[in-house]
Protein backbone atom coordinates (compact mmCIF):
# COMPACT_ATOMS: atom_id res chain seq x y z
CA UNK A 1 0.00 0.00 0.00
CA UNK A 2 1.09 3.68 -1.15
CA UNK A 3 0.09 6.39 1.46
CA UNK A 4 -0.54 9.61 -0.18
CA UNK A 5 -1.04 12.85 2.66
CA UNK A 6 -2.15 16.20 1.98
CA UNK A 7 -1.81 19.17 3.87
CA UNK A 8 -3.08 22.64 3.70
CA UNK A 9 -4.67 24.39 0.65
CA UNK A 10 -4.27 20.78 -1.09
CA UNK A 11 -5.97 18.96 1.86
CA UNK A 12 -8.88 21.02 1.39
CA UNK A 13 -9.20 20.99 -2.14
CA UNK A 14 -8.93 17.07 -2.32
CA UNK A 15 -11.30 16.99 0.91
CA UNK A 16 -9.16 14.22 2.15
CA UNK A 17 -6.20 14.12 4.56
CA UNK A 18 -5.28 10.71 3.43
CA UNK A 19 -5.71 8.22 0.42
CA UNK A 20 -4.17 4.84 0.09
CA UNK A 21 -3.17 3.91 -3.45
CA UNK A 22 -2.34 -0.16 -3.83
CA UNK A 23 1.88 -1.05 -4.43
CA UNK A 24 2.47 -3.01 -7.31
CA UNK A 25 6.06 -3.50 -8.39
CA UNK A 26 7.68 -1.10 -10.57
CA UNK A 27 4.92 1.92 -9.26
CA UNK A 28 6.76 5.13 -9.36
CA UNK A 29 5.01 8.24 -7.59
CA UNK A 30 4.67 9.74 -11.15
CA UNK A 31 1.96 6.92 -11.97
CA UNK A 32 0.34 8.03 -8.33
CA UNK A 33 -0.28 11.61 -9.41
CA UNK A 34 -1.19 10.70 -12.88
CA UNK A 35 -4.10 8.60 -11.36
CA UNK A 36 -4.90 11.22 -8.75
CA UNK A 37 -4.41 14.24 -10.79
CA UNK A 38 -7.57 13.79 -13.06
CA UNK A 39 -9.66 12.85 -9.90
CA UNK A 40 -8.54 16.30 -8.06
CA UNK A 41 -7.99 18.60 -10.73
CA UNK A 42 -8.20 21.68 -8.97
CA UNK A 43 -5.99 20.27 -5.74
CA UNK A 44 -3.44 19.20 -8.25
CA UNK A 45 -3.51 22.78 -10.16
CA UNK A 46 -1.75 23.80 -6.98
CA UNK A 47 0.58 21.24 -6.45
CA UNK A 48 4.80 22.57 -6.80
CA UNK A 49 6.53 19.43 -4.95
CA UNK A 50 6.24 16.11 -4.26
CA UNK A 51 7.75 14.15 -1.28
CA UNK A 52 8.48 10.90 -0.62
CA UNK A 53 9.17 9.53 2.48
CA UNK A 54 9.58 12.57 4.06
CA UNK A 55 12.25 14.05 1.20
CA UNK A 56 11.67 16.57 -1.43
CA UNK A 57 12.04 14.08 -4.69
CA UNK A 58 14.39 15.30 -7.21
CA UNK A 59 13.91 12.38 -9.71
CA UNK A 60 11.91 12.70 -12.85
CA UNK A 61 9.31 10.73 -11.11
CA UNK A 62 9.91 7.36 -12.66
CA UNK A 63 12.33 5.63 -9.58
CA UNK A 64 9.82 2.48 -8.22
CA UNK A 65 8.77 3.09 -4.73
CA UNK A 66 8.85 0.63 -1.96
CA UNK A 67 5.65 -1.02 -0.66
CA UNK A 68 4.63 1.25 2.58
CA UNK A 69 5.50 4.22 0.73
CA UNK A 70 4.55 7.97 1.76
CA UNK A 71 4.11 10.40 -0.69
CA UNK A 72 3.00 13.82 -0.40
CA UNK A 73 1.90 16.08 -3.06
CA UNK A 74 2.52 19.98 -1.77
CA UNK A 75 1.34 23.30 -2.80
CA UNK A 76 3.84 26.31 -1.93
CA UNK A 77 4.59 26.44 1.47
CA UNK A 78 3.38 29.46 3.27
CA UNK A 79 5.15 29.15 7.12
CA UNK A 80 7.42 31.49 9.01
CA UNK B 1 17.14 22.23 28.42
CA UNK B 2 14.64 22.47 25.30
CA UNK B 3 14.96 21.62 21.38
CA UNK B 4 16.86 23.86 19.35
CA UNK B 5 14.57 23.17 16.73
CA UNK B 6 11.01 22.93 18.04
CA UNK B 7 7.20 22.38 16.39
CA UNK B 8 4.96 23.44 19.23
CA UNK B 9 1.14 24.62 19.67
CA UNK B 10 2.49 26.47 23.25
CA UNK B 11 4.08 30.17 23.26
CA UNK B 12 7.59 30.51 23.92
CA UNK B 13 9.70 32.70 25.88
CA UNK B 14 12.85 34.67 24.00
CA UNK B 15 14.37 35.28 27.44
CA UNK B 16 14.98 31.79 28.06
CA UNK B 17 15.49 30.94 24.35
CA UNK B 18 17.96 33.38 23.74
CA UNK B 19 19.94 32.36 27.58
CA UNK B 20 19.38 28.63 25.97
CA UNK B 21 21.47 29.66 22.90
CA UNK B 22 24.14 31.67 24.70
CA UNK B 23 24.76 28.67 26.79
CA UNK B 24 26.24 26.78 24.23
CA UNK B 25 29.57 29.46 23.94
CA UNK B 26 30.28 32.52 25.76
CA UNK B 27 32.34 33.35 22.91
CA UNK B 28 28.86 34.90 21.26
CA UNK B 29 29.24 38.72 20.58
CA UNK B 30 26.25 39.18 18.63
CA UNK B 31 22.70 36.94 18.78
CA UNK B 32 20.57 38.06 15.84
CA UNK B 33 16.99 37.36 16.06
CA UNK B 34 14.09 37.08 13.78
CA UNK B 35 10.52 37.24 15.05
CA UNK B 36 7.65 36.43 13.37
CA UNK B 37 3.92 37.57 14.51
CA UNK B 38 0.83 37.31 13.47
CA UNK B 39 -1.00 40.79 12.03
CA UNK B 40 -4.32 42.02 12.76
CA UNK B 41 -4.71 43.42 8.94
CA UNK B 42 -3.39 41.34 5.75
CA UNK B 43 -4.13 42.26 1.95
CA UNK B 44 -6.75 44.92 3.08
CA UNK B 45 -8.58 42.57 5.23
CA UNK B 46 -8.71 42.20 9.16
CA UNK B 47 -7.34 38.75 10.57
CA UNK B 48 -8.43 37.52 13.96
CA UNK B 49 -6.58 34.33 13.85
CA UNK B 50 -3.98 32.36 11.71
CA UNK B 51 -4.50 28.21 11.57
CA UNK B 52 -1.46 26.14 10.65
CA UNK B 53 -1.14 22.88 8.53
CA UNK B 54 2.66 21.39 8.42
CA UNK B 55 3.64 17.78 7.25
CA UNK B 56 5.06 17.52 11.05
CA UNK B 57 7.72 15.07 10.09
CA UNK B 58 9.51 16.57 7.24
CA UNK B 59 8.62 19.90 8.52
CA UNK B 60 11.14 19.67 11.86
CA UNK B 61 13.81 17.67 9.56
CA UNK B 62 13.76 20.64 7.25
CA UNK B 63 14.09 22.93 10.32
CA UNK B 64 16.90 20.39 11.64
CA UNK B 65 18.68 20.31 8.31
CA UNK B 66 18.08 24.28 7.69
CA UNK B 67 19.88 24.92 11.37
CA UNK B 68 23.04 23.02 10.41
CA UNK B 69 23.15 24.16 7.03
CA UNK B 70 23.32 28.02 8.74
CA UNK B 71 25.77 26.83 11.57
CA UNK B 72 28.11 25.71 8.94
CA UNK B 73 27.77 28.24 6.37
CA UNK B 74 28.06 31.41 8.93
CA UNK B 75 30.04 29.70 10.86
CA UNK B 76 27.66 30.10 14.32
CA UNK B 77 28.16 29.22 17.47
CA UNK B 78 24.69 27.93 17.63
CA UNK B 79 21.20 28.68 16.30
CA UNK B 80 17.82 28.23 17.32
CA UNK B 81 14.33 27.49 15.84
CA UNK B 82 10.78 27.69 17.14
CA UNK B 83 7.27 27.42 15.12
CA UNK B 84 4.32 27.29 16.63
CA UNK B 85 1.15 25.17 15.18
CA UNK B 86 -2.57 24.77 15.78
CA UNK B 87 -4.10 28.60 15.70
CA UNK B 88 -2.41 31.56 16.97
CA UNK B 89 -4.42 35.00 17.67
CA UNK B 90 -3.61 38.48 15.91
CA UNK B 91 -0.17 40.46 18.21
CA UNK B 92 0.68 36.36 18.78
CA UNK B 93 4.13 34.66 18.12
CA UNK B 94 4.69 32.72 14.64
CA UNK B 95 8.05 31.89 14.64
CA UNK B 96 11.44 32.82 16.68
CA UNK B 97 14.27 31.92 14.79
CA UNK B 98 17.95 33.24 16.52
CA UNK B 99 21.88 32.73 14.88
CA UNK B 100 24.74 33.45 17.57
CA UNK B 101 27.94 34.43 16.08
CA UNK B 102 31.53 36.02 17.65
CA UNK B 103 30.70 38.77 15.87
CA UNK B 104 27.38 40.75 14.33
CA UNK B 105 27.60 40.39 10.54
CA UNK B 106 27.28 36.26 10.30
CA UNK B 107 24.78 36.22 12.94
CA UNK B 108 22.86 39.25 11.08
CA UNK B 109 23.41 37.14 7.64
CA UNK B 110 22.34 33.79 9.09
CA UNK B 111 19.21 34.71 10.92
CA UNK B 112 18.00 36.75 7.49
CA UNK B 113 19.03 33.10 5.38
CA UNK B 114 17.44 31.03 7.57
CA UNK B 115 13.64 33.03 7.87
CA UNK B 116 14.15 33.65 3.76
CA UNK B 117 14.76 29.68 3.50
CA UNK B 118 12.24 28.69 6.43
CA UNK B 119 9.87 30.64 3.75
CA UNK B 120 10.63 28.61 1.10
CA UNK B 121 11.23 24.77 1.95
CA UNK B 122 9.43 24.08 5.22
CA UNK B 123 6.19 22.48 4.73
CA UNK B 124 4.03 24.33 6.59
CA UNK B 125 0.43 26.41 5.47
CA UNK B 126 -0.65 28.91 7.21
CA UNK B 127 -4.67 29.87 6.89
CA UNK B 128 -6.15 33.82 7.89
CA UNK B 129 -9.17 33.13 9.83
CA UNK B 130 -10.94 36.59 8.89
CA UNK B 131 -14.73 37.35 10.37
CA UNK B 132 -15.78 36.47 6.98
CA UNK B 133 -14.09 33.32 6.31
CA UNK B 134 -11.08 31.65 6.29
CA UNK B 135 -8.59 31.46 3.32
CA UNK B 136 -5.29 29.76 2.80
CA UNK B 137 -2.24 32.46 2.39
CA UNK B 138 -0.64 32.27 -1.28
CA UNK B 139 3.01 32.95 -0.73
CA UNK B 140 4.18 35.93 -2.64
CA UNK B 141 6.90 34.41 -5.54
CA UNK C 1 6.38 51.45 30.19
CA UNK C 2 10.32 52.31 29.56
CA UNK C 3 11.42 54.52 27.01
CA UNK C 4 12.12 53.47 23.57
CA UNK C 5 15.57 54.33 23.84
CA UNK C 6 17.51 54.23 27.23
CA UNK C 7 21.00 54.02 28.39
CA UNK C 8 21.30 52.39 31.50
CA UNK C 9 23.30 50.29 34.36
CA UNK C 10 20.62 47.46 34.88
CA UNK C 11 20.28 44.29 32.65
CA UNK C 12 16.79 44.16 30.44
CA UNK C 13 14.01 41.64 29.25
CA UNK C 14 13.94 40.79 25.69
CA UNK C 15 10.39 39.49 26.35
CA UNK C 16 9.57 42.84 28.32
CA UNK C 17 11.14 44.78 25.01
CA UNK C 18 9.54 43.44 22.57
CA UNK C 19 5.81 43.25 24.42
CA UNK C 20 6.60 47.11 24.40
CA UNK C 21 7.55 47.10 20.81
CA UNK C 22 4.46 45.32 19.54
CA UNK C 23 2.46 47.16 22.00
CA UNK C 24 3.02 50.23 19.26
CA UNK C 25 0.84 48.16 16.07
CA UNK C 26 -1.22 45.02 15.90
CA UNK C 27 0.56 45.35 11.92
CA UNK C 28 3.36 44.26 12.40
CA UNK C 29 4.64 41.07 10.87
CA UNK C 30 8.04 40.85 11.61
CA UNK C 31 10.63 41.95 14.02
CA UNK C 32 14.23 41.55 13.65
CA UNK C 33 16.44 42.36 16.65
CA UNK C 34 19.94 42.31 17.61
CA UNK C 35 21.27 41.24 21.18
CA UNK C 36 25.13 42.34 21.68
CA UNK C 37 26.75 40.69 24.85
CA UNK C 38 30.08 40.43 25.97
CA UNK C 39 32.27 37.70 25.01
CA UNK C 40 34.63 35.89 27.43
CA UNK C 41 37.58 36.12 24.76
CA UNK C 42 38.72 38.87 22.28
CA UNK C 43 41.88 39.17 20.11
CA UNK C 44 43.32 36.01 22.04
CA UNK C 45 42.92 37.19 25.30
CA UNK C 46 40.43 36.44 27.94
CA UNK C 47 38.05 39.07 29.24
CA UNK C 48 36.38 39.22 32.44
CA UNK C 49 34.55 42.22 32.51
CA UNK C 50 33.64 44.94 29.85
CA UNK C 51 33.47 48.80 31.13
CA UNK C 52 31.84 51.41 29.09
CA UNK C 53 32.28 55.19 29.18
CA UNK C 54 29.68 57.57 27.45
CA UNK C 55 29.33 61.04 26.72
CA UNK C 56 25.58 60.28 27.95
CA UNK C 57 23.63 63.35 26.91
CA UNK C 58 25.05 63.18 23.21
CA UNK C 59 24.84 59.24 23.31
CA UNK C 60 20.94 59.58 24.44
CA UNK C 61 20.39 61.85 21.32
CA UNK C 62 22.27 60.54 18.82
CA UNK C 63 20.38 56.78 19.58
CA UNK C 64 17.07 58.87 19.47
CA UNK C 65 18.05 60.35 16.03
CA UNK C 66 19.52 56.71 14.87
CA UNK C 67 15.85 55.55 15.93
CA UNK C 68 13.92 58.55 14.42
CA UNK C 69 15.90 57.78 10.94
CA UNK C 70 15.33 53.93 10.87
CA UNK C 71 11.55 54.60 11.45
CA UNK C 72 11.42 56.62 8.75
CA UNK C 73 14.56 55.43 6.46
CA UNK C 74 12.30 51.64 6.50
CA UNK C 75 8.85 52.24 7.41
CA UNK C 76 9.14 50.84 10.43
CA UNK C 77 5.84 50.63 13.09
CA UNK C 78 8.42 51.11 15.79
CA UNK C 79 12.47 50.87 16.62
CA UNK C 80 13.98 50.32 20.26
CA UNK C 81 17.17 50.39 21.44
CA UNK C 82 18.83 49.45 24.80
CA UNK C 83 22.43 49.99 25.55
CA UNK C 84 23.91 49.04 28.82
CA UNK C 85 26.47 51.26 30.72
CA UNK C 86 28.66 50.51 33.66
CA UNK C 87 30.42 47.51 33.86
CA UNK C 88 29.24 43.64 32.43
CA UNK C 89 30.15 40.38 33.03
CA UNK C 90 31.33 37.89 30.22
CA UNK C 91 28.42 36.15 28.66
CA UNK C 92 26.08 39.60 29.80
CA UNK C 93 24.11 41.86 27.24
CA UNK C 94 25.64 44.68 26.26
CA UNK C 95 22.95 46.32 23.46
CA UNK C 96 19.45 45.23 22.45
CA UNK C 97 17.91 46.84 19.69
CA UNK C 98 14.85 46.02 17.77
CA UNK C 99 13.17 47.12 14.32
CA UNK C 100 9.41 46.18 13.94
CA UNK C 101 7.79 46.49 10.69
CA UNK C 102 4.41 44.99 8.64
CA UNK C 103 7.10 42.21 7.20
CA UNK C 104 10.61 40.37 7.47
CA UNK C 105 12.64 42.75 5.18
CA UNK C 106 12.50 46.26 6.24
CA UNK C 107 12.77 44.88 9.83
CA UNK C 108 15.93 42.38 9.32
CA UNK C 109 17.20 45.74 7.48
CA UNK C 110 16.73 47.99 9.30
CA UNK C 111 17.97 46.43 12.33
CA UNK C 112 21.41 45.97 10.94
CA UNK C 113 21.37 49.49 9.82
CA UNK C 114 20.99 50.70 13.40
CA UNK C 115 23.68 48.28 15.18
CA UNK C 116 25.94 49.41 11.58
CA UNK C 117 25.11 53.34 12.51
CA UNK C 118 25.16 52.61 16.74
CA UNK C 119 28.77 51.37 16.06
CA UNK C 120 29.62 54.55 14.19
CA UNK C 121 28.14 56.95 15.65
CA UNK C 122 27.18 56.54 19.19
CA UNK C 123 29.75 58.35 21.51
CA UNK C 124 30.05 55.46 23.90
CA UNK C 125 33.77 53.68 24.81
CA UNK C 126 34.20 49.89 25.43
CA UNK C 127 37.14 48.79 27.76
CA UNK C 128 38.31 45.27 28.19
CA UNK C 129 39.41 44.27 31.86
CA UNK C 130 41.13 40.97 31.48
CA UNK C 131 43.00 39.25 34.08
CA UNK C 132 46.28 41.24 33.38
CA UNK C 133 44.98 44.84 32.75
CA UNK C 134 42.46 46.79 31.19
CA UNK C 135 42.55 48.16 27.48
CA UNK C 136 40.19 50.63 25.18
CA UNK C 137 39.07 48.62 22.37
CA UNK C 138 40.36 49.75 19.26
CA UNK C 139 36.96 50.13 16.45
CA UNK C 140 37.98 47.92 12.97
CA UNK C 141 37.45 50.57 10.36
CA UNK D 1 34.37 80.07 30.29
CA UNK D 2 34.66 76.97 27.84
CA UNK D 3 34.04 73.33 29.39
CA UNK D 4 36.11 70.52 27.73
CA UNK D 5 35.70 67.57 28.55
CA UNK D 6 37.00 64.24 27.88
CA UNK D 7 35.82 60.42 27.60
CA UNK D 8 37.24 56.74 27.57
CA UNK D 9 40.57 56.21 26.24
CA UNK D 10 41.21 60.49 25.53
CA UNK D 11 40.56 61.17 29.20
CA UNK D 12 42.76 57.84 30.48
CA UNK D 13 45.68 59.93 28.24
CA UNK D 14 44.20 63.47 28.94
CA UNK D 15 44.32 61.90 32.98
CA UNK D 16 41.67 63.78 33.39
CA UNK D 17 37.65 63.96 32.53
CA UNK D 18 36.83 67.93 31.85
CA UNK D 19 39.11 70.85 31.82
CA UNK D 20 38.37 74.20 31.98
CA UNK D 21 39.41 77.19 29.11
CA UNK D 22 38.64 81.04 29.37
CA UNK D 23 35.95 82.40 27.01
CA UNK D 24 37.13 85.46 24.88
CA UNK D 25 34.82 87.34 22.28
CA UNK D 26 35.59 84.93 18.91
CA UNK D 27 37.12 81.86 20.60
CA UNK D 28 36.64 79.39 18.09
CA UNK D 29 37.08 75.11 18.89
CA UNK D 30 40.22 74.93 16.84
CA UNK D 31 41.65 77.87 19.03
CA UNK D 32 40.91 75.15 22.20
CA UNK D 33 42.79 72.39 20.40
CA UNK D 34 45.40 74.29 19.33
CA UNK D 35 46.18 75.13 22.81
CA UNK D 36 45.55 71.71 24.09
CA UNK D 37 46.96 69.40 21.42
CA UNK D 38 50.16 70.30 22.86
CA UNK D 39 49.79 70.00 26.11
CA UNK D 40 48.34 66.26 25.65
CA UNK D 41 49.95 64.99 22.29
CA UNK D 42 49.43 61.31 23.08
CA UNK D 43 45.78 62.18 23.90
CA UNK D 44 45.31 63.99 21.13
CA UNK D 45 46.62 61.73 18.43
CA UNK D 46 43.36 59.83 19.13
CA UNK D 47 41.03 62.18 18.39
CA UNK D 48 38.89 61.88 15.38
CA UNK D 49 35.66 63.53 15.82
CA UNK D 50 35.10 66.66 17.81
CA UNK D 51 31.60 67.95 18.98
CA UNK D 52 30.12 71.40 20.77
CA UNK D 53 27.43 71.41 22.46
CA UNK D 54 26.57 67.46 22.22
CA UNK D 55 26.11 67.87 18.26
CA UNK D 56 29.08 66.66 16.17
CA UNK D 57 31.01 69.56 14.20
CA UNK D 58 29.95 69.98 10.33
CA UNK D 59 32.56 73.33 10.14
CA UNK D 60 36.15 73.97 9.61
CA UNK D 61 36.82 74.96 13.20
CA UNK D 62 36.60 78.77 12.83
CA UNK D 63 32.76 79.72 13.72
CA UNK D 64 33.07 81.20 17.01
CA UNK D 65 31.98 79.66 20.35
CA UNK D 66 29.19 80.93 22.72
CA UNK D 67 30.64 81.73 26.04
CA UNK D 68 29.45 78.18 28.18
CA UNK D 69 29.97 75.83 25.42
CA UNK D 70 30.81 72.29 25.79
CA UNK D 71 33.49 71.03 23.49
CA UNK D 72 34.38 67.26 23.24
CA UNK D 73 37.12 65.89 21.74
CA UNK D 74 37.04 62.03 20.90
CA UNK D 75 38.51 59.38 19.86
CA UNK D 76 36.57 56.44 17.69
CA UNK D 77 33.57 55.60 19.49
CA UNK D 78 33.46 51.61 20.50
CA UNK D 79 29.64 51.26 21.68
CA UNK D 80 27.48 48.53 20.98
Amino acid sequence: MIKVLFFGPVADRVGLRQIEVPFRDGLCWQDVRDVLQPQYPEAFALVSVTAVNGERVRDDGHTPLADGAEIVFMSRVSGG
Amino acid sequence: MSDAVRLQLEDFSQDEEVRALRASSQRMGGIAIFLGCARDFSEGRDVCEIGFDAYRPMALAELERLRAEAIERFSLLDARIVHRLGTVRAGDNIVFIAAGAEHRAPALEACRWMIDELKERVPIWKKEITPTGESWVTPHP
